[in-house]
């Protein structure tokens, strides 16, 4: 069963330097308020799991709490460039960036195996393109019946997952909707789980569209109102899209992000 | 609505109002983030108003008022006929190949309409760092078509593209048959200048349309390859005044 | 786009002698409506394909319509035995029936590889039992990546995916709730597809638990109130224990089970 | 209630007793339907009353009022935490083994605690055609540790099952982690004449408890092996009047 618990404590129960960590929230409910955290307890050598890193990882990693990145999509959503990112992997600023390269559809199965207790996923994917020839977890695989050859990708199981959700209850039961992503698979398929939410009720009203992830597979909850922004928490708020537009400017110089960093998180 | 609107539009509201026009009526479409949004979303309010739009978020069927800014902008959510998990709309939706259009951007396309949305220059020291993958594989391997959206240069047009992160025709006739990709890849590329199509012997981009104004020798100039020319080269339609109208109040223009 | 018409024309235009039929509904939203059609019109040489056969399988192939049966668990769910199941299985009556068995967590990822349109399925599954040695779509697969040895089924692609849902709209958009089974998984693996609804509506309100199948990748829609019982659809009807109970006497006997068909379904 | 209450039961009361005593609260448990299922239910109102029920027709912490007839009813949807997919209940809820116990029947049940419920006699001519595997071979491999609760008769507990729907320990000890299953198998088999458990080094199920008023000799009787008791057989406690009373309400008796 989840317990409830604030959110520095929980960070510093479950995020350990050197582990896996995978935040996930495909757009729509990313983990901002539990990432500021992870930043503020000067977290090192994560190796950071995120389909889209968005602005949550551009600020982690140019804060350097990460050695390795494992993405599939790294820019800042209709507007451009991750350019913390972008500076880590071409001028190792500030420090080496290792990443492990995918597609949506690859790190989406990936998470699937990991959250089914599978060491692989098979798609059809990657084939012919230059992914498989620069990262190593991508391979062939025969179909036993046909004969077909397609592809496979080895399992994900982060150490810690760290989502956002709209509610909980106090026995830790979690209920998401709008977007939901690949929530589900990222917490199951991980050790140990963090799910921030916008509120806590005595009682989850059933909604159209939601889905409810049970207390007893998560590790902990804690109450982080507004912890999706800039992103949003459809039903408590809207997408920050100035802020992603601002945030090309802020990211782009790296005084100028080391200063917003000091001044609205640290 | 004045009578001058017909000639006062920009090559960008010309390449949209082309990409828009080649969805049909009831098609389902696959929509990548900017322009492919843009123009799906015109579309929607032109020539084909039962186009089912499908972001990689996961909405099916999304009616958004205004593009969105991002794939996951709550409004396709809200709108939307249903919304799935990730890992469902890449396994169940856009796998078997049952989406008739995948709208992609490029940084880089080829000959051969390869694109690459990952490094300029080397992978492991690169000049650019580009986003990378996202949907982008999948979509140009498994939607029945692709129509790619990109504004046309030597810097993007190139002999052969850095990265290969969306297969068009590989490196020619078969690849796509031998790779098992089952859509027919890239049928049309719209640009800034004009459109391009695969030959369909060689499957090599060769330019069918210019847009108006453009001449062919701008469009070769800014290509990186030694760009065919189709045997029926044709100007596009320019914008009608109601598709232009109906993009600018898309585009808050 | 699905369009609405008859259940009459529907299985007419949608179900052939031969062809592999898939009916699915577990427990809940049993499509008996259309199951019946099919006997009426006197289908033959079906492969019937469902994970739990309950008695409207029992009906269709008491009544001659199946050539092999394609299943996972064949009882009277917390009654028994099918009789006629039983009865084609060990006597060969009214025709013999060939049987592919496997089990729930191998059929419902056959569905969701047919629906993926990937050729195969992995799973933990099966190994150590006897099942391997009698149902030839059961084979081992080794991760390429850990070595490790699992199971893999050939996806399932019927011809015709039949289901019973609460609603659909005009368009065709089917909208289901409460216990959905592997529906959806179905619909999207078959080559066509008949939902037959409780009721058709104007507009698809949203409510909690529900799914919507977009009528775009469904083939027909029939409108069939109370085409589920005696299963049930939940928040129109409840599940008929009493009949399932009493299936069990009229089921056993060849002559009693013939007698209450003509009078209830032909 | 009266006060010979406690000695008043049915054998199978006390196998459902037994049963029920072996949930732990707080634990998580994927149901069989029948004895497994009115167990369970028990359990929730007696020692266990947070007691996660999970049945396969994917209903996660259902609370029926009453046991449910099939493992599909209504009640178990509109009382759930949360209710998925047929697929996603057995790929991410039992497969990865994080559920608890696993509550199993069986027509057929051997030494080694391995399960048929597909056919008595030759599987392509099978003397009774049962019912076949449903969950139950994956929910045995899966689950942390598995209770089997069937009635004691030497129809049913036979040297050698016909068929291996579901493994116990396979022939004996390592099988189970040869054949790479992650739970730790059947670790209680409840009857209706007492409860047998495996030998550690062995994997044979001997008998470590009779209910009350049954002969160790009554069950060897019953059983198609050379039934070993434990060194410290002993004798269950018989139902207490609550637990009686609470299952009667359960079971309308």
């Amino acid at each position: 069963m989840a317990t409830v618990v604030p959110l520095a404590e929980a960070v510093a129960e479950l995020v350990h330097d050197g582990e896996s960590v995978a935040m996930e929230g495909f757009t729509h409910l990313i983990p901002y308020a539990a990432g500021h955290e992870i930043i503020r307890q000067g977290r090192r050598d994560l190796t950071l799991i995120r389909m889209t890193p968005d602005l949550l990882y551009d600020q982690m990693i140019g804060m350097g709490c990460a050695r390795k990145l494992v993405f599939s999509w790294g820019g800042n959503p209709g507007v451009g460039s991750l350019h913390r990112f972008r500076d880590a992997v071409q001028n190792r600023w500030p420090a080496p960036l290792e990443i492990e390269e995918h597609s949506h559809a690859g790190i989406a199965n990936a998470y699937v195996a990991g959250a089914s207790g599978l060491p692989f996923a098979v798609l059809r994917g990657y084939r012919g393109t230059d992914l498989p020839a620069h990262t190593a977890t991508i391979k062939p695989i025969t179909c036993p019946f046909t004969g077909e050859e397609l592809t496979a990708v080895p399992a994900i199981n982060p150490d810690v997952a760290v989502v956002h959700a709209q509610r909980a209850d106090r026995r830790g039961n979690v209920q998401l909707w709008g977007i939901t992503g690949v929530q589900k698979e990222a917490v199951l398929a991980a050790r140990r789980s963090l799910v921030t939410v916008e509120e806590l009720v005595d009682e989850l009203e059933p909604r159209p569209g939601a889905i409810v992830l049970p207390g007893w597979a998560i590790t902990h909850v804690s109450e982080a109102p507004g912890g999706s922004h800039p992103s949003y928490s459809a039903g408590y708020s809207t997408r920050d899209n100035d802020f992603y537009l601002a945030w090309d400017e802020i990211g782009r110089d790296r005084e100028t992000f080391v200063a917003w960093m000091k001044e609205h998180v640290l | 609505m004045t009578t001058d609107l017909g000639t006062d539009y920009t090559s960008d509201e010309m390449m949209t109002v082309a990409a828009a026009r080649r969805l049909r009526d009831g098609q389902s479409c696959f929509v990548g983030i900017g322009l492919p949004s843009t123009a799906a979303n015109l579309a929607r309010r032109t020539n084909a108003p039962d186009l089912v739009l499908i972001y990689e978020s996961g909405t099916i069927g999304a009616k958004p008022d205004l593009p969105p800014l991002s794939i996951g902008d709550g409004v396709l959510a809200e709108t939307a006929d249903a919304v799935v998990s990730v890992p469902e709309i890449f396994n169940y939706w856009l796998q078997p190949g049952r989406i008739d259009v995948g709208f992609l951007g490029a940084a880089q396309i080829d000959r051969f309409g390869n694109i690459n949305t990952t490094v300029i220059g080397p992978y492991d020291d690169p000049k650019v760092r580009l986003p990378g993958a996202g949907g982008a594989p999948e979509i140009a391997a498994s939607c029945r078509e692709v129509t790619v959206i990109v504004r046309q240069s030597r810097r993007a047009f190139v002999e052969r593209v850095d990265f290969v992160t969306s297969v068009g025709f590989g490196s020619g006739p078969g690849d796509r048959e031998r790779l098992g990709l089952r859509g027919s890849g890239p049928r049309t590329v719209i640009t800034d200048l004009g459109i391009l199509e695969p030959d369909p012997v060689g499957c090599e981009l060769v330019l069918t349309h210019l847009h108006p104004g453009v001449t062919l020798d701008q469009a070769r100039a800014a290509t990186g390859w030694e760009l065919a020319a189709a045997p029926d080269l044709r100007e596009t339609e320019p914008p009608t005044p109601d598709e232009l109208a109906a993009l600018r109040r898309l585009t808050g223009r």
